[in-house]
């Protein structure tokens, strides 16, 4: 049977996050995961099951989450993990788009007094195995010709404590993830990014090969939260809206015109909870990780395409 | 009775094959031979089918391609354009060296600790008691952490040795502790050290010598002559003689701060260290009760005997009752051993770049080859058991006292 | 004969010599101190060593733990109650220890659940740890299995029940056929229980879950030390009985079947136990069916209990070997069969001999089940090193959390090891 | 001499025809053929290593022969485990070192096998247990454990537990030499009054006094094989092969 | 009895005055005045616990004494470790369970004291060990391991392997009490053998006979007291005291 069957069956979603990255995904002192991605784990779940809050959040690693999806222990993982060929094509999974446009930075301590990241030579640097930043990273300080020492970490925690106590100079991993992992720094003020950005990584939710029918779900749930920000559909006028509008595309994607749903495997509704649960892309953005939460990231790749923005989602017809 | 000599052949019939000794064990073994087939099969079926849905095969091409990441503890030559199966090989060397560094702590700390408990000075061996349990009784791996901890949170980073004031400095000048390891004088080969380097060799063949013609000239004239000092002094002596014959031609490489480390010396890192100390005092506390029971088996007789024919108690110690104890101590001591090898895994806990963390954890993670990388992972662990345990049957069987 | 000695040898003691203390060697703590402390001079210079030691030791940690705060709502907050002085930050215990107990999801509603399944855990394991108890008490011990398993993981009481059913039923049916043959009851017995299981499987309603008497806890949501206990006291007692097996199959004449309990054994006890969490985590799932997925808990219970099982089995056959030949041949010549000579005969002593070994397998188990962490699975140590470490109030708080897992870990471990040698010198002394 | 009360019928109970076993390449039995008749009372003596032991092990099936037959109670012994039930629950057998069942008490050693090989109830088993264990004087111990019983105790127990199989035939191999001299005469009294029951008995022993009284007839074996047997008196008296008189003068010498 | 060629010179070997010792407050030795002359052979008796063991081994220093002096040889046993190892050189001592050493073979058991305390040569010890083995009558047991031994064999190893330090006193332990009678005899002989030769000896031992053979005198200690010395036939006929004869009584009785 296909995924989406085994979690109707199921009647939960389970769903691959990291062990803990504030803003992305991290349960709070309640032991209720919040974050960036945690929001589209809810909003697949509750255009699938009609609730929210049917998910059931496997924490994963850098290194166990490929194996935990390729395994069947998560239906999706959405845990920041860079598109690349390889992953896509060698590993067999299928990324069903991006949801965060970023790129890999440097975090040092003010104290050091760098201000590039060439002037790294020598430097212990923390890296999360397994990921993309860790190659990235010997890339880098190979082309430069410079050299470092790796010390190789399993989660952001660890690297987090390595780096507060000084067990590493830098800390280099999606320059979002720095910026979260500042945050929650006691005095962020004293850790600066370095300004190169020295890899691209587009980060987006993935699903197992081979099974499309769930891949869709998946993947215009992604687009309704996309779509529903660049039609102004929000949290807030959602309910008015689903009684119909003059735009046909927004009365598609909230069912009220069209079997989109249907044709999904889903009923008419699916978008108009999905975009429900926590918001638009905007919504969910400015709540988890924008620029008047501590983590404080700007849109800037992640605005509209119509802002100047990357995203792009493909219409809803 | 007849002359019948073979009982009579009987028709053979299917209840024969529960019922008849002679059929009993082969039915019985082909029903587990067919169940063990059949299992294999199931699994071996469902093995293929999910490969074949996930659209993955088993190969192990990927062991030739670039690794494509670092390693901070290399012993060969590495760097991230080496293949995965090189990286293998330097994880397999930091397990090594790990596992042989702390069977070499673990059995000093147990031997120390195992004796100290049975002396008689009452707060040494309660204390020794108290180090036994408490430390067989936590988790080795939540004392790797405490251990890693103390590296990274306790000891000061190296920029804290910078500046005018520093805030933390240099043991007697040329020892840093840092908390991303620990940085020691490098001796610097310097022309002529070649012939100190030899002089040292050479005094340790020589101590070597001179105890075995001590005993010799005890053997055959009865005369017994001094053995320590003249060992030290043969320790000692001729390599510092010779260290100022050729002109000091050693130098120290003493570790300096440089840019955002210590340059130059040797780094001993802070997760060798961690995993290191934490494997042998851990291990050290079991050593330390195989190590009691050992010289607690060797009974009261044996001293008393031996004191009643005059042996002084240094004589009955090293000719009596240690060659004795010795035969208890050391098959579990190597099991001990073979215990270490097998926790060292837990390097994954600290980041110390063993064969599990790199060809079971990166290389793993960024081939996604998990089959393949586990079962070689799984050999190399019982290919070195294997061999701990053919070592320890061969030895078992040569110390073995004859009996009746 | 006797001209030869000039002396008189004959005596007889007419008045005799009354007890009398020993002569007036100083008593009293000097004394005790004298030989207990200062025996030697190489003595008294370990003495001070090891108060130096304990000094060492205790100047910073005492004055630590005795300023520590215990009501905080983060390490900032601790911090400022400290102003700068030493001491620990206690609150996080206060603050976490649910999480540290049960894990972060388990709902705190229902933390009585596994509470009770704790402690009617000691009352089911009494009876086979203390001989002495009425062997009544077995009955409870034996469906301590079904009532914990409900208590923790909750859902509709119908589970357990089917599963008790299953196993009553077969072990019924074992009774029954065994009489006749061995073979034909384990078997029968096994066949008897998994028709009981599929017939009830399919007769309890799907939703019967979902308004059940204790809500369901999805074994994903187990957690903290609690984790650790379900972990060592599952895999110890799933891998008796398989322990057993692979024992009595080692000792086999069958060549096969004592090849195939070899290798097994000889393989799982080669590889270090992580190897085998991570057959869990990312090997095992491809050996099931595909549709089939399950889950991590399971699966680890599965590779704990492979692992556990062969040191087990090591143990057993130890116990096995130790018991006289002459016991297996009076058996043997009363007309017993190879079924009944173990059951009645063998395995009882065998068992016994060996308890006090399969304890110590317990124990050093149970210290294991810490590395589920590091498959990414929150027990105690796993809850310290993610979320709890991770969070922005508790970010910087290790000794209090490392501490806190040591001691639990120490008392647990250390009660068990103490019954072990207690049982020890029972064994010993036992004539019985 | 109680010899005149005991009957010996024409019936055979064991018949042993040119059986030979091998240990290994060792030869430890060789040819030997015995018929014991129903009621017969056979000592079994010779040297030590002279195969006594793995003779009458052989009979109870403890070991395997290769050659000839062995038929018991008209019941051939052969790999079929069928017969091997029957025959073992047929005979009884007591060892040296008695083996009993440190884990159970007395009643319970008596009471095992009868109820789960002879499927006896167990109230009827115990009362057949206490029955024997009145037999051979130690009732009262019914509730101890073998361990808090005297060797001689626990020799007896062994005798009542084989008896409680209600055998036709009953083994014992050197039953008395683990014992101290003063617990020897219990046994053996014990067997004796077996004896004036009729029970078929092969006792390999070197207790000469007893073959003297109850038995019929007095096998001598050495390396293997059967050298001479005989009426006990004519045995002791007369002994015709040269290795029984060298034997005789060594065991009744000392 | 070979007795009438056993010389006793008029020359002290152990003197014993006044001797007390106590484990904890346990009162074990009582006020021992024992005068040993050289050539004697003196036999301890006595009910289990009375202390026998305790004094011999405070001879040989194994044990401390709290008060009175023991002198051997004319040297006094001191705290002084000079003294004590020349104590323990001229006296050999021979223990209850042997204590060979296992991992030794016999010829190394019986040559490693005088090599390493005494400094002889190895050729010299291993000539000197095989005359001694020779006279207990086991030199072809020389390269093998106590453990291959029987027990007689090896108590005879442990009294030659005290006999090689060349002492001028034995003491005994209950030297034959581990063993099957048929081993005593063995050593039992080796024992009086060494007595022809005028060895002075010390031996606490139950075997009356040996004590008639070869004693000169017969100590019997009760309570951590001499209760009684005489000669062995004196002793042995006309006890003196109650609890000798009641100790008599009992050991010759069974
Ligand atoms: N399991 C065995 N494997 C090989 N040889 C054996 C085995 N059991 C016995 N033997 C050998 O078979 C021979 C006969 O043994 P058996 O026990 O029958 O002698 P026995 O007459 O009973 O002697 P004893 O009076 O000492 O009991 C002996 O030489 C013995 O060493
Ligand atoms: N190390 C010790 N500590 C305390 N008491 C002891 C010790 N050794 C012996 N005793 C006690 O001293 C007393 C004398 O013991 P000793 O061994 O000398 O007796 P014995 O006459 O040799 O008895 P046996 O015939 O049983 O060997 C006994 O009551 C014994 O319990
Ligand atoms: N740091 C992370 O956890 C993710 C790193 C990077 N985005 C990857 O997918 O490999
Ligand atoms: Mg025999
Ligand atoms: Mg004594």
């Amino acid at each position: 049977a296909g995924t989406i069957d085994d979690v109707k069956a199921r009647g939960k979603l389970n769903c691959g996050v990291t062990t803990g990255l504030v803003g992305f995904a991290a349960p709070d002192s309640n032991g209720e995961w919040k974050g960036f991605d945690v929001a589209l784990c809810r909003a697949v779940a509750a255009a699938v099951l009609g609730d929210g809050n049917a998910v059931e959040f496997v924490p994963t690693t850098g290194k166990t989450r490929f194996t935990a999806l390729a395994s069947g222990e998560v239906d999706v993982l959405a845990r920041n993990t860079t598109w690349t060929f390889s992953r896509d094509v060698d590993l067999k999974f299928e990324f069903v788009g991006v949801n965060y446009y970023d790129g890999q930075g440097f975090m040092v301590p003010k104290a050091l007094g760098v201000s590039s990241a060439k002037e790294l030579d020598g430097a212990t640097v923390c890296i999360q195995t397994g990921t993309t930043t860790e190659l990235n990273l010997a890339d880098f300080f190979r082309a430069n010709n410079i050299s470092y020492e790796p010390v190789p970490i399993e989660t952001n925690a660890e690297a987090q404590q390595q780096y507060l106590a000084g067990a590493c100079d830098v800390y280099t991993t999606d320059a979002s993830g720095l910026a979260a992992t500042r945050a929650t720094f006691e005095n962020p003020g004293d850790h600066v990014l370095l300004p190169e950005i020295i890899s691209k990584e587009p980060l987006g939710p993935l699903v197992r090969h081979g099974d499309n029918e769930w891949a869709d779900v998946v993947r215009w749930t992604l687009n309704a939260l996309i779509s529903a920000e660049e039609y102004g559909v929000t949290s807030a006028n959602i309910d008015e809206m689903a009684a119909g509008t003059n735009n046909p595309e927004i009365n598609r994607i909230l069912g009220t015109e069209g079997t989109l749903g249907e044709m999904l495997g889903l009923d008419a509704q699916w978008a108009m909870r999905a975009i429900k649960v926590g918001g638009n892309y905007g919504e969910v953005f400015a709540q988890n990780i924008g620029e008047s939460t501590p983590i404080g990231l700007a849109r800037g790749l992640n605005a509209q395409w119509t802002d100047g923005g990357l995203l792009y989602s493909p219409p809803f017809r | 009775m007849t002359t019948l000599s073979d009982p009579p052949t009987q028709q053979f019939r299917l209840s024969m094959l529960v019922y008849d000794t002679r059929y009993r064990s082969l039915t019985f073994q082909a029903l587990a031979a067919l169940l063990l087939a059949l299992s294999i099969f199931y699994l071996g079926s469902n093995l293929i089918s999910n490969l074949r849905a996930a659209g993955l095969n088993i190969s192990f091409e990927f062991l030739g391609a670039p690794a494509g990441y670092d390693i901070n503890q290399t012993l060969v030559e590495y760097d991230s354009q080496s293949s995965h199966a090189r990286a293998a090989v330097v994880g397999v060397l930091n397990t090594l060296v790990v596992a042989v560094l702390a069977c070499v702590t673990a059995t000093i700390f147990g031997v120390l600790a195992g004796v100290l408990r049975l002396s008689n000075n009452w707060l040494v061996s309660k204390l020794m008691a108290f180090y036994v349990e408490i430390f067989r009784n936590i988790p080795v791996l939540i004392w790797i952490i405490i251990i890693f901890t103390i590296m990274t949170a306790v000891l000061p980073a190296p920029s804290a040795f910078r500046g005018a004031e520093p805030d933390a400095s240099m043991v007697m000048g040329s020892f840093a502790f840092t908390n991303r390891g620990i940085y020691t004088p490098a001796p610097v080969w310097g022309p002529g050290s070649m012939v100190v380097v030899l002089t040292f060799v050479a005094s340790i063949v020589a101590i070597i010598a001179y105890r075995k013609y001590t005993t010799k000239l005890l053997y055959d004239t009865g005369r017994l002559l001094p053995v320590f000092w003249p060992s030290i002094a043969l320790f000692f002596l001729p390599t510092i003689l010779m260290f100022f014959i050729m002109g000091k031609p050693v130098t120290l490489d003493v570790p300096e701060l440089k840019g955002f480390n210590f340059q130059g010396g040797i780094k001993v890192g802070g997760p060798l260290i961690a995993l290191w100390f934490a494997l042998s005092i851990y291990t050290g506390a079991f050593i330390a009760e195989n190590v009691r029971a050992g010289i607690q088996a060797v009974s009261k007789g044996q001293t008393e005997a031996a004191a009643a024919l005059g042996l002084r108690s240094g004589r009955i110690m090293s000719l009596v009752i240690l060659p004795q104890a010795l035969r208890v101590i050391i098959p579990p001591l190597i099991s001990q051993y073979l215990n270490i090898t097998k926790n060292s895994s837990l390097a994954i806990a600290v980041g110390y770049a063993d064969i599990t963390a790199t060809l079971g954890g990166i290389t793993l993670n960024q081939t996604g080859r998990a089959i393949e990388c586990v079962l070689l992972l799984m050999l190399f662990y019982l290919t070195i058991s294997l061999c701990i345990s053919a070592f320890m049957n061969v030895y078992n069987n040569a110390i073995k006292l004859k009996e009746r | 004969m006797s001209e030869q000695h000039a002396h008189d040898v004959a005596f007889v003691r007419t008045e005799f010599v009354p007890e009398s203390p020993p002569p007036g060697v100083a008593s009293g703590p000097v004394k005790w101190m004298r030989e207990n402390l200062f025996a030697s001079p190489a003595n008294s210079v370990l003495t001070l060593l090891s108060i130096y030691a304990i000094y060492l030791i205790l100047s910073p940690t005492l004055p630590w733990i005795l300023n520590g705060v215990w009501t905080a709502s983060s390490l900032s907050e601790c911090r400022e109650i400290l102003n700068g002085t030493s001491g620990a930050c206690f609150a996080v215990l206060t603050e976490r220890w649910p999480q540290l107990l049960y894990g972060f999801k388990y709902p705190a509603d229902e933390y009585w659940r596994p509470t009770l399944a704790f402690v009617l855990l000691f009352i089911a394991a009494a009876p086979v740890l203390f001989f002495d108890l009425p062997r009544k008490l077995l009955i409870f011990t034996g469906l301590y299995p079904f009532l914990a398993f409900w208590l923790i993981w909750g859902g509709t009481i119908l589970t357990p029940l089917l599963a008790l059913a299953g196993c009553v039923v077969g072990g019924l049916v074992y009774q029954r056929l065994v009489a006749s043959n061995f073979a034909a009851g384990f078997f029968g017995g096994i066949v008897a229980a998994l028709v009981v299981w599929t017939l009830g499987g399919v007769l309890i309603p799907e939703g019967a879950s979902d308004n059940a008497l204790l809500p369901a806890v999805p074994s994903r949501d187990l957690g903290g030390f609690m984790l650790n206990m379900m972990l060592g006291v599952t895999c110890v007692s799933l891998s008796l009985p398989i322990g057993i097996a692979l024992a009595l199959g080692r000792q086999s004449s069958m060549p096969l079947i004592k090849w195939i309990c070899v290798v097994f054994i000889e393989f799982i006890r080669g590889v270090p136990l992580i190897t085998l969490l991570f057959v869990a985590s990312v090997m095992l799932s491809y050996f099931f069916p595909p549709e089939s997925t399950v889950d991590l808990f399971l699966r680890v219970v599965i590779m704990i209990t492979m692992f556990s099982s062969a040191y087990i089995a090591e143990v057993i056959r130890g116990g096995l070997a130790a018991l006289p030949r002459g016991q297996y041949e009076a058996a043997d010549s009363l007309g017993l069969d190879y079924a009944q000579a173990m059951r009645l005969i063998i395995l009882p002593q065998a068992l016994k001999i060996s308890i006090p070994g399969i304890v110590n397998v317990a124990v050093g188990l149970f210290k294991d089940t810490t590395l589920v962490s590091v498959i990414s699975m929150f027990d105690l140590v796993g809850m310290i090193r993610g979320p709890i470490l991770a969070s922005t109030e508790w970010n910087g708080v290790y000794w209090e959390l490392l501490g806190f897992a040591a001691a639990l870990f120490f008392v647990v471990c250390y009660g068990i090891s103490q019954y072990s040698q207690w049982l020890e010198r029972r064994l010993a002394t036992d004539h019985r | 001499m109680a010899e005149a009360q005991m009957k010996v019928s024409d019936q055979v109970a064991i018949t042993i025809d040119k059986m030979n076993k091998w240990y290994g390449a060792f030869h430890v039995l060789r040819d030997i053929n015995l018929t014991v008749y129903q009621g017969e009372r056979i000592v079994i003596c010779g040297p030590s290593g002279s195969g006594k032991s793995t003779l009458i092990r052989c009979i109870n099936a403890l070991e395997e022969h290769q050659q000839g037959s062995i038929t018991v109670d008209g019941t051939l012994l052969s790999s079929d485990l069928k017969n091997v039930d029957k025959i073992r629950s047929e005979v009884g057998m007591v060892f040296q070192h008695f083996n009993l069942f440190p884990h159970l008490t007395i009643l319970e050693n008596c009471t095992l096998a009868p109820i789960w090989v002879r499927k006896i109830p167990r109230k009827e088993a115990e009362a057949t247990a206490m029955h024997f264990l009145e037999k051979v004087k130690i009732p009262e111990q019914a509730n101890k454990y073998p361990g808090q019983l005297s060797g001689g105790q626990q020799q007896r127990v062994a005798i009542a537990r084989s008896l409680c199989m209600r055998p036709r035939i009953m083994l014992f191999d050197e039953p008395t030499s683990a014992l101290d001299p003063e617990m020897i005469k219990e046994v053996l009294d014990t067997m004796i009054e077996l004896a004036e029951e009729g029970m078929t008995m092969l006792c390999v022993t070197h207790e000469m006094g007893f073959a003297r009284q109850v038995a019929n007839r007095v096998i001598f074996m050495d390396a293997g094989q059967i050298v001479e047997q005989n009426e006990p008196e004519e045995f002791f008296l007369n002994p015709k092969s040269d290795r029984t008189k060298l034997f005789l003068s060594q065991i009744l010498g000392h």
